[in-house]
């Protein structure tokens, strides 16, 4: 059965032209999938429909077999900017999922404190969002979209600001909870090769469309050995050769 | 910044020899000089006639503060998240604001006796609006990406409003908390020209009947004092909460 | 009549331009001051004179003291407090001579002499008020004080708590009254302050200053405006009509009338009758400076014999 | 959005009705009902004798509000800036809003004239500082990534101004006004209240004078519609100027 | 002759621990350098002391001889986030470093529509920032730093918004352009194939010291087949591994 289903949705800004055109998608429940596809093609816009922020026009989203009218408790989004509170520190930032949900306790703040560091931030726990890098930033922004255990992640680029290496830690880290938790993730990138060591599954979109779609049959769990296989490379190729507007 | 404190001084005296001079070739009754206003005070002042017309007047500002600056914060917020309620209140609002209280006093003293409740209700009601006003406007201006996320994290209405829209709106309602501060005294002071036998606008209004000018004028001199304390205050209050939005422009 | 305009425009030029500090805002009971556009008691005298108005006898004086105005229209409270304070003053022409303020109180509560008064809540205006002072003036002269009764602040409309019983009695004026009679105040017992101090109600008063330079006009003035009064006493009728376009409360032009007759009988005395209008009497004005003495409105013994000159008076 | 005129008619006449209701029961003279109210408004009206005093105060309102406005926004910006000034000026700023105008009354006159300067004057003073407050937090309180990008544009600070701050701080310096505006009413009023012969301050106190609650009904409301009036033109002025900063809410 | 002299610089942000520790760096005019290294490491910091923004503790900076006290009118600046005024539709926020400095022309405005064409938007000129994809907005700010025509252009991780095939084609005309106008860039990137791509010049840092810098000698111009290059992979390689810690 599957836990995501986009069923047929289009989607337009204020009713302008046409922005998600006649999308279909299924995410089955523990699944990796990620989006790939060219600046302004709709990728950050089909996620929010996905996630419940916006409501298609015509077609239906369904989360475990419910339709999505409005955000889900059980979902966590990494926006592409890291939106994060300035006037919170940087452990309260990323606690406010919980203290919105309920009085932080103590275990909550060393489970912030725990993904703080994970993302490599144990040093900056009361530290203004101001007074950090824009990649330290977006890492906030990934531990508090981790802070709830959701069962459905949502991540809008949340690596882009960030360094091959870092990036790849956090590529694996990510990994790691996600199986432990069998989190669903629906992930947005630029970068080919992080979308094929990642995912289950890639798509491209163009224009409001899904042009292409694989699933990923890599070894699991990935590791650096992976970036090596001949069939990861040729996965990418592939994957660049139909972004560049070359058939698959 | 000592040098601030300097310049303000010497301006002060400069203003204040001017002021002499002027009154110079004025009656004393229709512009008293600042030396005669300060020996008025002085002699208030010792013999502690002064006091509680300045205690009476004080206890009214801060309780018309209270009261109001809840009120029009509260009601900021409830016409700043539901439209209906702005457009079907501010009508009413603006009335109370547009109408000058002085000329509502009988239903005022009929509606709330004689006593302080009348005042602070004047009070409260002259310095509600500012804030309001405000509020409405700083909660409805918030970056729409944040919004965003407080969507996304399943905010209730009440938690976007405690956790987003009142902290990033905070410099604007606290400017609206200034204004307020200040016109707290002016609405007192109004509410005692109205009916009152203490507190410094009965002073204003005896002294005027007995043509008392440099007595009026402390009187003035007090409210000012008064106002400029308590809007000194807010920007205390003001400096400890907005730290953390101010905190990079510091080095 | 191009001409014709140029000569009026020399005649604005060569007429003296004279202002006149009242109390209140340009109202009914002044008619008489306020019709020269009409009338030209004034500039058919070459006078010029302009209204400016105040918020109180005070407001008045002021005026006249900061150079706005050269005369005020001012009661004997403002113009004692002034003296009091080492302002110099003349009084040149008794506007009121009868003084127009009194106590009412329901016809239940069954007070008809000043006694009466003792412990009982009594409503003025606001402290700085006319009505408060000449309430002490008639307490004073019951031989009753301040702390005897209890005075409260009822605000300008101050009949209403009368009615609701929020004070037994308040303090007014004349006009107040009638204007509260014909809103349906019903039966009530009425003490007047003239009936035990007549102290006049209003006054002429200019600088010493403007009194020694300017003689010649303020003798015009004086007389103008005398003519104007025996205008109005004579043509209450007339008066009230005109108020409707020049007096800013004038709305109603039979309640007009009543205003300009309780004036008009104020404005007349037995010494007036045997004077003229404006008569001056300097005992009575006095008397009610030793009264505000003693009641501590002012603190100096002022002598009114300097104060109040008869020069300036128009023969009768 | 329909249903909020509904609602609103619908509250207005449940007011009037509760209002006639409680005057009934109780003199004219302190509260009459709002059908007394409105046959007066008509015969002033129709006798044309409200119409100089209505003209009046909202000449001497529409000018008080545009140099109170200009002089509030211009010295906001100034004090905004020059943190010098602010601390220089802030003092006389609160002692000129403090003290109750209607004191002060003799000393407008004295300083300019009866005529309708005066009461400009006041209103202007009334009116400029929550235009002033506003304008100084609003221009202060400016994103840094912004700023920062001006400073490398090598903006002058005047550019900053004008093409960063004062566009970034429009919905707060709007707030202001819209107080202003409302307080720019009540200001010209109280100018009328101490030496005017016409406007709707003047009548207000005539008709005190006279005992005809009614009129003075007639000018509060008078004075409420030029206040309403005003508010709904800013209002207006704001959907326009802010546009780009809604534009996404609209959906 | 040096174009931009980076002298011994310090600097620690209110005077807490050391952010850039006693950097040395020299650009000559027309080259081309890549700054590398981990999220927090202090490039965008290094940047701003660079471009003027920010005042460093000891040492100084020289732009063609001068001190650098202020930022100064020859320098383009491409922020880590687009920083764009909301209230401007795309075109006037393109045109804005033109319209502080004069009156906007025609010919500006043609300008600005070539550059937005070159960043591949040209149906939104008159669309606000708001309505932009967040790749859209990076591009902006691109064009916004090139209308001046700067001599020097410093970009804090312009690309990292964008898809690959966007950034390639950007890559080229960045390349193009600077070189027809013999722009000096100093250029932030995370991805390490990019800056070798791009730079006559990479250095890596690490915790606000330069740990590692190295002359690119590839054939220039660079084509695609330099990405197929051997000492292009080998390069990079080499920097990956400084940047994970090995030694180079
Ligand atoms: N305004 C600030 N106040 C205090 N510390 C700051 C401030 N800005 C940055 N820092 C700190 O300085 C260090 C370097 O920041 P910088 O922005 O230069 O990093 P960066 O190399 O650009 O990182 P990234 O790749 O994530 O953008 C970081 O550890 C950061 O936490
Ligand atoms: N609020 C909006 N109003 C109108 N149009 C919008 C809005 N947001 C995005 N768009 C348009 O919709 C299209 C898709 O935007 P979207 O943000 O989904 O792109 P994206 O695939 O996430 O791009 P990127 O990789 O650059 O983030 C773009 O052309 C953009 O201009
Ligand atoms: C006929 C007449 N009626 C009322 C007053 C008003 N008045 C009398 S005393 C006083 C207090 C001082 O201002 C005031 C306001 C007047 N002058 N003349
Ligand atoms: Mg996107
Ligand atoms: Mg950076």
């Amino acid at each position: 059965m599957s836990f995501l289903t986009i069923n047929n949705v289009t989607y337009s800004y204020q009713g302008q032209n046409v922005i998600i055109d006649r999308v279909n998608w299924e995410m089955k429940k523990g699944e990796f999938h990620c989006l790939l596809g060219k600046s302004g093609c709709g990728k950050t816009t089909l996620l929010k429909l996905a996630s419940g922020l916006l409501q298609p026009d015509t077609g239906n989203i369904q989360l475990q077999g419910k339709q999505v009218t409005e955000p889900s408790h059980e979902c966590g989004f990494v926006f592409q900017s890291p939106t994060l509170l300035e006037w919170k520190t940087v452990i309260d930032n990323v606690l406010l999922p919980i203290s919105l949900r309920r009085k932080v306790t103590l275990s909550d703040r060393e489970h912030a404190a725990q993904l703080l560091e994970l993302v490599g931030l144990s040093s900056q726990f009361e530290r203004y969002p101001l007074q950090l890098s824009g990649g330290q930033q977006s890492r906030v922004a990934l531990a508090r979209a981790l802070i709830q255990k959701p069962s459905m992640l949502f991540l809008d680029e949340p690596f882009a600001a960030l360094d091959a290496i870092t990036r790849e830690e956090l590529q694996d880290d990510v990994l790691r909870i996600c199986n432990l938790q069998n989190t669903t993730v629906l992930f947005i990138t630029h970068d080919i090769s992080e979308a094929v060591y990642l995912s289950d599954r890639v798509a491209v979109m163009e224009q409001g469309k899904i042009i292409y779609a694989s699933d990923v049959k890599l070894t699991k769990p990935r590791t650096f050995k992976t970036r090596y296989d001949a069939s990861f490379n040729e996965l990418c190729l592939q994957i660049r050769q139909v972004m560049s507007g070359g058939q698959p | 910044m000592r040098n601030v404190r300097l310049y303000s001084l010497l301006l002060l005296f400069v203003l204040l020899a001017l002021w002499e001079m002027l009154a110079k070739n004025m009656s004393e009754l229709v512009l008293p000089a600042p030396s005669v206003i300060f020996f008025t005070m002085l002699d208030g002042m010792r013999s502690g006639y002064l006091f509680p017309h300045i205690i009476r007047t004080t206890l009214e500002v801060v309780l018309g503060l209270f009261c109001g600056g809840l009120f029009g914060f509260f009601f900021g917020i409830l016409m700043g998240e539901v439209e209906f309620l702005r457009k079907l209140l501010f009508p009413y609002v603006i009335a109370s604001q547009a109408v000058p209280k002085l000329a509502l006093a009988p239903l005022f003293i009929l509606w709330f006796g004689f006593g302080m409740t009348s005042k602070v209700v004047i009070t409260a009601l002259i310095c509600f609006f500012p804030l309001l006003e405000n509020t409405v406007t700083s909660i409805q201006y918030v970056d729409k990406q944040k919004e965003e996320l407080f969507r996304m994290l399943k905010a209730s209405r009440w938690q976007t409003l405690i956790h987003l829209k009142i902290p990033a709106g905070m410099p604007g309602i606290l400017a609206g908390l200034r204004v307020a501060v200040v016109l707290a005294v002016v609405g007192a002071v109004v509410g005692e020209f109205i009916g009152g036998s203490e507190g410094l606008g009965a002073l204003i209004i005896a002294s005027q009947g007995m043509m008392d000018t440099p007595l009026m004028f402390v009187s003035l001199l007090l409210l000012t004092i008064i106002g400029m304390f308590l809007y000194q205050l807010v920007a205390i209050l003001e400096k400890r909460w907005l730290k953390p939005y101010t905190r990079e422009k510091r080095k | 009549s191009t001409e014709e305009k140029k000569d009026a425009a020399k005649q604005a030029v060569e007429k003296e331009s004279l202002k006149v500090a009242i109390w209140s805002k340009p109202i009914t009971e002044q008619t008489n001051l306020l019709v020269d556009k009409e009338k030209g008691f004034f500039a058919d005298n070459g006078l010029d004179v302009t209204v400016i108005p105040g918020a109180g006898g005070g407001d008045a004086i002021k005026n006249i003291l900061s150079g706005q105005a050269d005369i005020a229209f001012t009661d004997p409270g403002s113009l004692y407090s002034s003296l009091d304070k080492g302002e110099k003053l003349k009084v040149i022409y008794n506007i009121y001579p009868q003084n127009v303020f009194n106590i009412v109180s329901l016809k239940t509560s069954n007070i008809t002499k000043p006694e009466d008064l003792k412990g009982k809540t009594i409503g003025v205006y606001s402290l700085s008020s006319g009505t408060r002072q000449n309430l002490l003036v008639l307490l004073n002269q019951a031989g009753l004080s301040e702390k005897d009764v209890k005075i409260v602040e009822t605000g300008i409309a101050n009949f209403a708590p009368l009615m609701q019983g929020q004070v037994d009695a308040t303090a007014a004026t004349d006009t107040g009254l009638a204007v509260a009679k014909q809103k349906g105040l019903g039966e009530v017992n009425v003490i007047d302050v003239k009936d035990h101090l007549n102290v006049p109600s209003d006054v002429f008063v200019v600088t010493e200053k403007t009194y020694e330079e300017k003689k010649a006009v303020l003798k015009k003035f004086l007389e103008s405006y005398k003519n104007s009064a025996e205008w109005m006493i004579k043509n209450p009728e007339e008066a009230a009509s005109l108020a409707k376009t020049y007096a800013i409360d004038g709305k109603d032009e039979k309640q007009n009338l009543e205003m300009i007759k309780l004036r008009n009988a104020s404005s007349v005395s037995d010494l007036t009758e045997k004077n003229g209008l404006g008569a001056l009497d300097t005992t009575i004005l006095q008397q009610g400076a030793d009264t505000y003495q003693t009641l501590g409105l002012i603190t100096q013994k002022l002598n009114m014999e300097e104060v109040v000159t008869k020069e300036l008076l128009p023969k009768k």
